[in-house]
């Protein structure tokens, strides 16, 4: 028993966080919300130091490295509220097809997704009807109504837009007729592959948000050392620090779950399913409340649309309520530990 | 106690809804924090007035009806059951308005309350400073007399004012007496908003939509004869009507009942088997009863005689935290639709302003604290 | 539309207060959690003010009044954590008994009851299996399992002990065995009345919560204002302040719920279930944060048995648990509000 | 990082698993808060000595194994699986143990380590004082040196000392320097509770049993060699471990994993429908894995070299907060067999405790907050 992340796995946390310092500066993620394009070279630069290829095979120029080795990585996504889809992308579809595609869709796709040629965007029914950012994706991966995925070119869909509370990430219906060249493999044989998908993604998402949380609580502690009213710093009246303190420890002890699950998505135990939705409900839950006691302590100024906390509360509660809401995965855990519903 | 309505309060309430029945907009107006939104929602405010409902418990005279608080709750009931547009002019007639009754000169409610009542002017507040936020006190915007007396000199910057954008009137409250600190040396005054020197920079909030701004001042002159109460105690004016008539004013409780009652409607259509989420509509109820039910103890205790006390910052507690849980349950209701643009959205994101603005829940807190359960003043 | 109580409402809260001053002090409450014997004479001069006789007619020697005439009253035996069987005699016997008995029974108990001669305890099936105060009973009023209400006396019943929190009143299973000459009236025919006496118990309870939640703030801020740390006193402390205020937030905002629930059964509108089962709910949440609240407030003085808030805090969490407990309650709203629970 | 533990680990599993499943009573205990409880728990520690059982992490010489703390840890989930008593000597061996360890001379780990490994000294621990609860510094009472510095001579009052009342020794600080203030001038004394001029004053708790005591002290005459660590340095001492092993030690996760699980045994047996309390104890259940895996996470950053922080307080917070839930999640599966005497209404009366003792809840937020969050200290 060793709860911990070694040397080298600190150091691509710590090397991730230097390039989205640079790449995803809270300025370029406010341009993104803003409307502007996602800059091609952040993709890129992420390419170029792995994290795209984290999950993926040697063979296929991915470093073959597990959830594990992805944990802090995916958390500093979150710290940084990188809109990219580098969750779907890299994290759900690249394995997916490694486990699930005939070796010439795999040929085709997963070297490109290893080295930032592809974006994938990717619906899996188990996290709602919504496929995000599928307008600016090389490749999709729908699930058809049997349970069947799919791998379709963008030429062959119908996108749907739907306006929605992340303005960095855009939400589609996507619209598309199911055939048998598109399918990887029939709904039976998929089964097992979609189920650890949707366990790796949820992980991956719930990794964010404690990002996205720290983050959150970072500016709260900023703003309250720093503003003043009645002659003092806000953050020495006692009501701020505690609204403080409670929101950091809903943080840190939904941590060792999300830490926990990337062990258990990746070494497939047996309450891998439990362990994900635990992680998720807890990450969840801390963020959302993050954001919350941060907004509290900003005032007013926390409210408006020039401050960054909106980004990161919306990023958020879209990431909370997507990849199986809250209330999907408290569900998953009372069954997994209690049984099945009684009625 | 008579929990039951008399015939006379019964009439009231038939004529309400059925003025209301006739002239709610069909469709929903746009939204007020946008140029077009505003110019509809000011023109139903002046529909309001033609029908004599835009404040119905002030004097006749004024544009009222002269009725009691129990009435304008009834007409809130029937408000907000009608599906009627948000009160663009809700500062005014809210906040301003049982002021300028209680410190007004009678020229000065002559000349405002009826054009406020119709709309023709549309006031937003000017409270609150960049250093004068939860700490109100710190107030640092100045206005000096003119030498001969006739004009306040106006200059500084005040903050979060709601609807100034399009808004015609701003009132608040200046340093008079440079000399003196706190909340001493205030005075409350209202300015028109095209007047030379003022400046109004929109500030965009939380959904993106300009619903608020900056003002400021640069030797704006203003006559004296827009001074609202004694000069100097512009604070003790402002919170006179703050702790008494704010209380119940603020957030009528029909605004959330008709929000639970919307929950309903979402929970029946949902299908949803989750009974946590039920647990929390069935909650959602309680909570907006309790504080419709508050509200007719206030307003009956009122009627009585009896005058509000600290207390009333509980409410501002209450419906705030209130109106974040309905809006999370709608959220909960909606599963994977609750993220894309919607009303429920819209209303989760504006609940969250709610333990901000007005006096931060923190603030209600301590006063509860200080003057309600005489816990001592802390440091 | 007129929602406070009359100067006659009132003045019947102040009689009874200073009665309670006298003959419940915490000392003689304490005495009796202690194992004391209760005395004869506080409930002798509950009757001879007219509080156990208040929704008794008037031709039994009752006042004739209603719930909204004892409501306040009802709050006052909270405050002062009266142990005495009011509710169970007074609020759901004496009524119940008027409503459903031949007249031989009622002529026999009424009049003592509203006299203070006759002690009842009550076992209703809505309330759970266990009876109060049944070893001190002059007569029982037992539901059999068809629903029929039986008035057995305490000679005809084995009563066996269950030790429970609340130390200063007695629980009890009771055996006995229902017959045609026990019956007050048929199930059927008792249905309506059983189900009035249980709104009117369960109402009751709720202005005692109400009262047992005003008089633990009241303690908490005495607590507060006297106790020094850190050289100033705990009550000058924002933390103590924010969990007082927030107290006293649920506590004044169930009062109206219960208020409104003694009007709703005084005039048995239809919706009488739904509003006692809302103030049951609110009411029993109330009482039990004010406690946990004060407790945390006072500190580990709060925690012993020599002070008096223990006391407090138990009869709430008994009663809180009792005549229909939160979860049986909420339920019941939200079966009024949103009809059937979906399976 | 590895969560698999390794087949040493395991076997320290399987071999305290069956220690314990051949040793531990049948039957419960009776509470160790009556007089012959107390003997009986006295006598179960000896037991858990004579098996090397009672603090596994102590060095060998001083009764322990000489494991570390996650060979604790293993222990502790094998001890509460296996249903065994609460630990009466649990202040000596969580709290004095690591500080004698720590700050002890070899004589003075000689003398007592032993004697409270077997349980042949139960020690009590003297904190607080009628004036210094959450703001222990406030401490006031006095140990002098005897004119030959031989001895202290202490007197004052200690309060709130657990299980005091059938003790034989108490350990605490003393302000041996009048002149100093708050943290300084404190010394940290042992003392045998029959020393002439002690008396024990049993104060009942919440649930009538008396779980604590105070503590007089009359010109006690105690030998310097009782003296731990250096005099005037009694706070350092004394929080030398409160920050580093208390955060640890003081309440191992492995005891709400027990009682989760017997949650969910009551659940079982409860046949209710109530989807609310089915969440409640699927969260209980997050709750004490939570822990678990946080206190995993602690331990192997101590066993890396890493020391702990004052992120420790957030531990305290968190599971007596945990606590408090579980059991009135239970308390409502029993639903109206709730209020009745019984293992889980007693936990929950214990569990009310939590948030109080060992610094209040709001004590250890302020430590978050000034010390983990970096927030400018209050006033």
């Amino acid at each position: 028993m060793r709860f911990l992340f070694e040397e080298q796995q600190r150091s691509v946390r710590d090397s991730v966080r230097t390039l989205l310092e640079r790449e995803c500066s809270a300025a370029a993620v406010r341009a993104e919300f803003d409307g502007a394009a996602r800059p091609a070279q952040r993709w890129r630069r992420l390419a170029e130091m792995g994290a795209l290829g984290l999950l993926i095979p040697e063979r296929w120029g991915g470093l073959g490295l597990s959830e594990v080795d992805a944990a802090l990585l995916l958390e500093e996504a979150g710290r940084f509220a990188l809109p990219d889809p580098l969750v779907d992308t890299a994290v759900i579809a690249g394995p997916l097809l490694g486990e699930l595609a005939p070796a010439s869709v795999q040929d085709r796709w997963i070297a490109d997704i290893a080295g930032g040629g592809a974006r994938v965007a990717v619906g899996l029914r188990a996290f709602g009807p919504h496929v995000v950012d599928a307008d600016t994706a090389d490749l999709l991966l729908l699930q058809d109504d049997a349970g069947a995925v799919h791998a379709v070119l963008p030429g062959d869909v119908r996108l749907v837009a739907h306006p929605w509370l992340d303005a960095g990430r855009h939400c589609f219906s996507v619209e598309w007729a199911p055939r048998d060249s598109t399918a990887l493999a029939g709904a039976a044989e998929s089964a097992r592959a979609v189920a650890a998908a949707v366990d790796r993604g949820a992980f991956a998402v719930s990794a964010q948000l404690l990002g996205l949380g720290d983050r959150m609580i970072e500016m709260a502690g900023q703003h309250a050392r720093s503003r003043e009213q009645f002659g003092r710093p806000i953050g020495s009246f006692q009501a701020v620090k505690h609204l403080l303190s409670n929101a950091l420890l809903q943080l840190e002890f939904a941590r060792p779950l999300v830490y926990r699950a990337a062990w258990s998505v990746a070494h497939g135990v047996p309450e891998r399913a439990r362990d994900v939705s635990a992680a998720k409900v807890r990450a969840s839950e801390a963020a959302n409340a993050a954001g919350r006691a941060a907004l509290q302590i900003h005032g007013a100024i926390g409210y408006t649309w020039a401050h960054d906390l909106h980004i990161w509360m919306k990023r958020a509660a879209v990431l909370a309520n997507g990849y199986g809401g809250v209330a999907w995965h408290r569900q998953r855990v009372a069954a997994c530990v209690l049984g099945p519903a009684r009625r | 106690m008579d929990l039951s309505f008399t015939a006379e309060q019964e009439a009231f309430r038939d004529e309400a809804r059925a003025w209301l029945e006739a002239h709610v907009p069909a469709e929903p107006l746009p939204s007020m924090d946008t140029a077009e939104g505003f110019a509809q929602h000011r023109r139903w405010e002046a529909t309001l007035d033609e029908g004599r409902w835009s404040a119905v418990w002030w004097p006749e005279q004024y544009g009222g009806r002269g009725v009691d608080l129990m009435h304008w709750l009834i007409f809130e009931e029937e408000y907000w059951r009608s599906g009627a547009p948000l009160r663009v002019n809700q500062n005014g007639i809210f906040l301003l308005g049982p002021t300028l009754l209680g410190a007004g000169t009678d020229e000065q409610k002559a000349r405002f309350l009826p054009r406020l009542a119709a709309g023709r002017d549309i006031w937003c507040q000017g409270w609150s400073e960049p250093n004068a936020g939860s700490d109100l006190a710190a107030i640092q915007s100045r206005a000096r007399l003119s030498d001969d007396g006739s004009e306040w000199i106006v200059s500084g910057q005040k903050t979060w004012c709601s609807r100034a954008v399009w808004a015609d009137w701003i009132f608040g409250i200046f340093r008079t007496d440079p000399a003196a600190e706190r909340h001493r040396g205030l005075t409350y005054i209202m300015l028109p908003l095209d007047s030379p020197g003022v400046t109004v920079r929109p500030i965009a909030k939380f959904d993106g939509e300009p619903g608020f701004a900056e003002v400021f001042f640069d030797d704006v002159h203003v006559s004296v004869d827009n001074t609202l109460g004694e000069v100097g105690r512009g604070w003790q004016v402002a919170m006179a009507t703050a702790g008494f008539e704010r209380g119940v004013l603020l957030r009528s409780p029909a605004r959330y009942v008709e929000a639970v009652r919307r929950l309903g409607v979402l929970y029946e259509s949902s299908a949803s088997c989750d009974a946590t989420v039920r647990d929390a509509v069935a909650g959602a109820w309680m909570d907006a009863d309790a504080y419709r039910l508050h509200t007719y103890m206030t307003v009956s205790r009122l009627l009585d005689g009896e005058p509000l006390g600290p207390e009333v910052s509980l409410n501002k507690i209450f419906w705030s935290e209130m109106d974040v849980r309905i809006h999370e349950t709608a959220l909960r209701l909606l599963g994977d639709q609750a993220m894309l643009d919607g009303r429920w959205l819209h209303g989760w994101m504006a609940s969250l302003a709610g333990p901000i603005f007005a006096g931060t829940n923190e603030i209600q807190r301590n006063i509860v604290a200080d003057r309600v359960l005489q816990l001592p003043r802390g440091a």
